[in-house]
């Protein structure tokens, strides 16, 4: 069914976090809700639940993959190419072990910087409901929802003090 | 082929410093010409040279002559340090040089304890007249890459292909470089220790022998007999 | 940090902003300025390239000289960034804030100007290339690992690779910013490079994360980096004053010494140039001056470990080294003018706390200490050169020419000009961190004293 | 966003708190259990064992430096995980950690074992052999090399360490003083220096723990520096390797952090200190075991990847005789419990933010450090010939006889004893840094979430 999306704008961030409470009175879950904001609040400051991710494990599978890239090249660029040099055993192990850390971390990297794409899902797409002011101090909370819900989420974010409230013309379409 | 061992012996009592070899090696190689200004500004090349060191007190001074060329080391320090192996040990215990490799970083040069390897700063140039008397069996270096004493490869494939051809094994002193060929006073004697019955063999066994920078453990391939005077100081100044 | 303003967010993104949305006369007069100076650099990189090695002052013993120092300068300088942004990050040190980003700007050029060296003083740099990438499958001819020539490239690459990606992920929330301030094409431009970005809380939340943990992947990055760069000298067993086992963390401390010296430098140009006081503040210049007073002494430590015990074993060339840094013309002097520089002067100075919350002073003596810096890695290199093996016979000395010259003054002005740029388009100073600083300022009564706090989750 | 009246509900409860704080703290000083006195008399006898140990040695004669390995191992190992630990302390108070403030006290006590270390010097000093004609720190220097430079420098940071001791614990003697009594008040009396906690004598006291700290740790590294080449270095031909000192004195701050970290551990569960040390504690030192233990690892691969690419027939026996010769095994167990192993258990944030896993780690990383001592100091003193220039045929094992063991057990068991009777004159936590912590530590609302905030007085 056809979803419509209001964006409620709030100068004070505890009239934001009211609006939430509002909100979630009126039995808008916390996928309804989106609070956006120019500024990282700690962690439940709004009353938002916790957010869970998984980007511990991306560094690891990085390593490992990073690890194996590096042992295959040298081990065996020296063993397909058998040159004597210096004295030294055909399969040097410290000079490999050297880069074979350092492939190890740049594979750990590459796939941290994924994990943290992913898991704050970005890049994103579609556009949606937005306000440049955000990014001047003001607090937005968001709420999607289906229409005939619509006002009861417009009332919510009005109660607690909106400076402003924004909101889609008509279902599925955004304006910025 | 079969794995041989090249070896040169160097007669300290011998030399007489008149760098003949110096000149032989200059003419086979095909050594860029060194003018004044490569010497003042250290880059001439010698892949042989003589260095003179002064010794005692005047009026009894000594010229002490130590002919140095490449050591082809058995655990050659310049080799490991080349990125693009344009530098390596093959099985006749020659520490090679591949023109074609070589991108001249000069980290074989820094890593080289005898100092005995040369940079081509500038693309070589010979006279027009002399064009004609570079060697045909060796390369003409380019600019930007590493060279040094190679043992006259080119001399010892020249009589292995020889050899072969006749069945037959390499005698001791059939192959000679260019230095050891000039050399009046004997002072350098060349040779494949694999080969028991060489001459070398029995001169390596010298008790006079020494090898340069022996404490750096990089096995030298060229032997060094010490001069027969009681207040004489070994190679290493 | 004790003298506290609380400025709009409005303000702070006008502030921070107005280096990217106007480009005032100076802007170009400077880019003008610094482009010559690199200009000139460039063309003496083409001389050197096109008439053969020659044309430097290098020769035999010395084959390595003044582009292989800056290069080792370079990267150290690159080790500010890291330093600052990932050390202070994971020790949740305050008055890191504004410096992040910048330090992490100046890795990225100091670590792209550092690699061009090494390539360009081979003697064929356009084969070069096959010094570095694996790519002959054809005839299965590889480069040699063995040599540390390999290690450097791929230690380098990791680390531009992780900078340039962390500087990324944390601009993203200020891209976002200027994404709101911007039209036209530039608001295209942005909208492509902020991903989307709208500051939800799951964006902040990782947010917070990623600069953990990647400061946490990206410090033994960097720490092998220098580590490696040493190796290059401290592999070399012919060069017995390379061939020191101290090298590695000597290397790595020094570089911190210089890098983190080189950010004050770099903050004391911004506070100047952009006229942000209201960010770059006396603590910040206090703090880094406290915090370089321990990582010189540290230095020192390392510094009188490598100098003295390369003595102790008492090798004639360590002597003969030795005695040319230390008692002959022109080394000796530079010797001395090295200790000054980039110890005895700047450190006494920075003990008092009205001299480090004195900026001009922190620049000029940051400058010093860097001075200082050039120098020692001079000397670790082309001394060693010149008293290389004991067969006096071939000892060698070394003069620097025009070429050289131009190309180490150029390599400073390319870096300049590489900040310059990248403060044309982005904000050095990040913006969101900054506001979060202020959100999380807190006080504590204590009897009838406020103290300043900070809110931690 | 500061409640005002909270605050002051806030404040008088914190008198409160503090109160409690500093009778529960002093209360522990007046009596032990039982269980403490058998503990003591138990190190006690041990600690005879160890002298007659000594003696025994003595016996031998000072002749013969190959007996003594295990001796200055001992000592060694005192100079490293004894006397390292205080440098926790006064490392996390100049970056003004609140979270260090109940471990501060645990790990400067460990300076009383300064010490015992230096008694144990007193006979170090006759083991090494005359400067003259062999490699050495000092050359050929004049007079008193090495002697009377290394003795200084064991002297000196002794009592450094004493007096940032004294210094962080005035105040809680002096409240000893007040209110504990018993026959140790005159004692207590006597090193309280009428001390009344005015805002010059906290000053004082503040600048003058800031000045012993920076002295304790330079001459900490100092002093490592001399002994681990005097006794290490110079008694092994051939071996030039100026990381050397830097790693020893490494060592020395790891294994002082973890010996704190084990402290800490039995305060918590034997010592009954639990409401005191807390998981907090565990966290922020084993970060910085953590990354001790990395560098642990960086020096030595610098060290062995030089030897290694060098070459040098001296580097390559110098590799063999303290890697992989003899000496393997002991090098082996120095490699997993000073790195390996620390490293694969703290690398996991739930280990790290644990007490159980930060107190296993700490006692790892003792071992290994342990063995990193026997490992240099018995291999260097069973070097024959010391004038040689390189290493030429590499010496073989020295095993440890019946007083080896009885010196090395003993000397521990007496490092502990003293500690913990200084426990009984100064308490094992800090009563005035906890009572400070207070202050600056608030838990507050902010919006809808609870957070702590942290204030830093400049």
């Amino acid at each position: 069914m056809a979803k419509r999306t209001a964006l409620g704008l709030y100068k004070d961030a505890h009239a934001a976090a009211a609006a939430v409470e509002n909100l979630k009175q009126g039995r808008f879950t916390d996928q309804d809700i989106d609070i956006l904001s120019g500024t990282p609040y700690p962690e439940g400051a709004f009353g938002e639940h916790h957010i869970g991710h998984k980007l511990f494990v991306f560094p690891f599978i990085g390593a490992a993959c990073g690890f194996s890239v590096g042992l295959l090249l040298t081990a065996g660029t020296q063993l397909s190419y058998p040159m004597v040099t210096g004295g030294k055993p055909i399969l040097s192990v410290p000079p490999m072990a050297i880069i074979m850390y350092e492939g190890t971390m740049l594979g750990a990297i590459l796939f941290t910087i994924l994990g943290i794409l992913f898991e704050s899902r970005l890049p994103r797409v579609r556009k949606s409901v937005y306000d440049a002011r955000i990014t001047e101090g003001y607090v937005g909370i968001r709420v999607a929802c289906d229409a005939q819900r619509f006002d009861a989420a417009l009332n919510a974010l009005k109660q607690a003090g909106a400076d402003d409230v924004k909101f889609d013309t008509q279902p599925g379409a955004a304006t910025a | 082929m079969a794995d041989r061992k090249w070896v040169m012996v160097v007669d300290a009592d011998r030399c007489t410093g008149c760098e003949a070899c110096v000149v032989a090696c200059q003419a086979e190689n095909n050594l860029p010409i060194n003018e004044e200004e490569g010497f003042l500004k250290h880059r001439a090349f010698e892949w042989i040279h003589i260095e003179r060191y002064w010794e005692g007190e005047f009026p009894n001074v000594k010229a002490r002559f130590l002919p140095l060329m490449c050591q082809q080391c058995t655990n050659a320090p310049c080799e490991p340090v080349c990125p693009v192996y344009a530098t390596y040990h093959n099985n006749e215990g020659l520490n090679v040089q591949v023109y074609n490799r070589c991108v001249g970083t000069r980290y074989c040069a820094n890593n080289c304890p005898y100092q005995v390897r040369f940079f081509n700063f500038f693309e070589p140039v010979w006279p027009e007249s002399m064009k004609s008397y570079l060697n045909p069996d060796v390369t003409v270096r380019s600019r930007g890459i590493m060279e040094k004493c190679t043992f006259c490869v080119q001399r010892i494939h020249r009589k292995s292909r020889l050899a072969k051809k006749e069945g037959r094994d390499l005698r001791d002193g059939e192959v000679s470089p260019a230095c050891v060929q000039a050399c009046p006073a004997d002072a350098l004697v060349f040779g494949d220790v694999t080969n028991k019955d060489s001459r070398v063999v029995k001169l390596v066994e010298d008790k006079r022998n020494f090898q340069l920078l022996e404490h750096l453990g990089t096995g030298p391939n060229v032997i060094y007999l010490k001069k027969v005077d009681p207040n004489a100081r070994n190679g290493s100044h | 940090m004790q003298e506290r303003v609380q400025i709009s967010d409005e303000q702070i993104n006008r502030e921070l902003l107005s280096g990217v949305l106007h480009t005032p006369l100076w802007f170009w007069g400077l880019v003008l300025l610094l482009g010559a100076v690199a200009g000139v650099g460039v063309i003496a990189a083409g001389f050197l390239v096109y008439f053969g090695v020659g044309v430097l002052g290098l020769n035999r013993p010395v084959f390595w000289g003044f582009l292989i120092t800056n290069f080792v300068f370079w990267v150290g300088i690159s080790h500010a960034g890291v330093m600052i942004s990932a050390i202070l990050r994971l020790t949740q040190a305050e008055w890191r804030r504004p410096v992040t980003r910048a330090a992490e700007v100046l890795t990225i050029f100091a670590l792209s100007t550092a690699a061009l060296f090494p390539l360009i003083h081979t003697g064929r740099p356009w084969r070069a290339l096959y010094w570095v990438f694996p790519y002959d499958f054809s005839r299965g001819i590889w480069p040699n690992v063995r040599s540390p020539l390999i290690w450097d490239p791929s230690a380098i690459f990791t680390y531009l690779t992780g900078t340039i990606l962390f500087v990324f992920i944390a601009l993203v929330p200020d891209l976002g910013m200027v994404r709101d301030r911007t039209t036209g094409w530039r608001h295209k431009l942005y909208s492509v490079l902020s991903l989307g970005w709208e500051g939800n809380p799951r964006q902040w939340r990782l947010q917070a994360v990623a600069g953990i943990l990647l400061s946490a992947l990206i410090l033994p990055v960097f720490v092998s980096v220098h580590s490696i760069v040493s190796w290059d000298f401290g592999m070399a067993v012919a060069v017995e004053t390379w061939h020191a086992t101290v090298f590695a963390p000597y290397f790595v401390i020094g570089a911190v010494h210089s890098g983190v010296s080189a950010v004050v430098t770099m903050m004391a140009l911004l506070l100047w140039i952009f006229k942000l006081k209201n960010y770059i503040r006396p603590d910040h210049f206090d703090a880094l001056g406290r915090l370089l007073v321990v990582v010189a002494t540290a230095w020192l430590y390392f510094y009188v470990l490598d100098f003295f015990f390369g003595m102790y074993a008492l090798e004639p060339q360590e002597i003969a080294n030795r005695t040319l840094i230390m008692f002959q013309w022109p080394m000796s002097f530079m010797f001395v003018l090295f200790a000054l520089a980039s110890y005895f002067i700047p450190i006494p100075l920075w003990l008092s706390r009205k001299n480090r919350r004195n900026i001009t002073l922190m620049f000029w003596s940051s400058i010093l200490v860097n001075i200082g810096m050039w120098m020692e890695r001079f000397q670790i290199i082309v001394p060693g050169l010149m008293r290389k093996e004991p067969f006096t016979f071939t000892w060698g000395g070394y003069a620097p020419t025009v070429v050289e010259l131009a190309m180490v003054t150029g390599s400073f002005a390319l870096v300049g000009l590489g900040l310059l740029i990248f403060s044309k388009f982005f904000p050095l100073i990040p913006a969101w961190e900054q506001k979060e600083g202020q959100l999380l300022q807190d006080e504590v009564q204590v009897g009838r004293a406020k103290v300043p706090g900070l809110v931690h989750e | 966003m500061h409640e005002t009246a909270a605050t002051k509900a806030s404040a008088l409860s914190l008198l409160e708190e503090q109160q409690g704080i500093t009778r529960d703290l002093l209360g522990r000083l007046a009596h032990a259990g039982p269980r403490f006195w058998l503990v003591v008399t138990v190190l006690g006898i041990l600690f005879i064992v160890g002298i007659v140990g000594v003696v025994l040695r003595l016996q031998g004669g000072l002749a013969d430096r190959a007996k003594w390995g295990y001796y200055a191992a001992t000592f060694a190992f005192l100079l490293t995980a004894f006397q390292g630990a205080p440098i926790v302390s006064l490392a996390t108070r100049m970056v003004k950690g609140h979270w260090r403030r109940p471990l501060a006290r645990a790990s400067e006590l460990f300076a009383v074992v300064g010490v015992l270390s230096s008694v144990l010097f007193l006979i170090m000093l006759n083991i090494i052999p005359p400067v003259q004609g062999r490699r050495t720190l000092w050359f050929e220097w004049p007079v008193g090399a090495p002697y009377l430079f290394d003795s200084l420098a064991v002297i000196f940071l002794a009592v450094c360490g004493l007096g940032l001791l004294y210094t962080a614990a005035l105040p809680d003697i002096a409240a000893a003083r007040d209110r504990v009594p018993g026959g140790r008040k005159g004692l207590w009396t006597a090193l309280a220096l009428d001390w009344q906690g005015t805002p010059e004598q906290w000053r004082l006291q503040k600048v003058a723990l800031g000045v012993l700290g920076g002295f304790y740790l330079m001459f900490f590294v100092f002093t490592h520096l001399l002994v681990s080449v005097d006794y290490v270095m110079a008694l092994v031909p051939g071996w030039k390797d100026n990381i050397f000192p830097a790693f020893h004195a490494l060592v020395g701050l790891q294994s002082g952090v973890a010996i704190t970290l084990v402290a800490l551990g039995l305060l918590r569960w034997v010592g009954g200190y639990k409401k005191y040390i807390d998981m907090e504690q565990f966290w922020g030192l084993s970060k910085l075991l953590l990354a001790l233990s990395l560098l642990w690892f960086y020096f030595q691969w610098s060290a062995f990847i030089t030897f290694w690419y060098g070459k040098q027939p001296g580097e390559q026996s110098v590799l063999t005789f303290l890697m992989f010769g003899p000496y393997a095994g002991l090098y082996l167990t120095a490699f997993l419990c000073g790195f390996l192993l620390p490293f694969l258990l703290l690398i996991w944030n739930v280990v790290r933010r644990s007490t159980v896993g930060p107190f296993l780690a700490g006692c790892i990383v003792l071992v290994g450090a342990f063995a990193d001592r026997l490992r240099l100091y018995v291999a260097a003193f069973s070097v024959e010939d010391i004038k040689l220039h390189a290493l030429e045929t590499v010496p073989a094992t020295h095993l440890p006889d019946s007083a080896d063991l009885m010196i090395m057990i003993g000397m521990v068991a007496g490092a502990i004893l003293m500690y913990l009777l200084a426990t009984r004159i100064v308490p094992p936590v800090s009563v005035w840094e906890v009572k400070e912590m207070l202050h600056y530590r608030v838990v507050r609302m902010f919006m809808k979430t609870r957070v702590v905030v942290l204030a830093k007085p400049e």
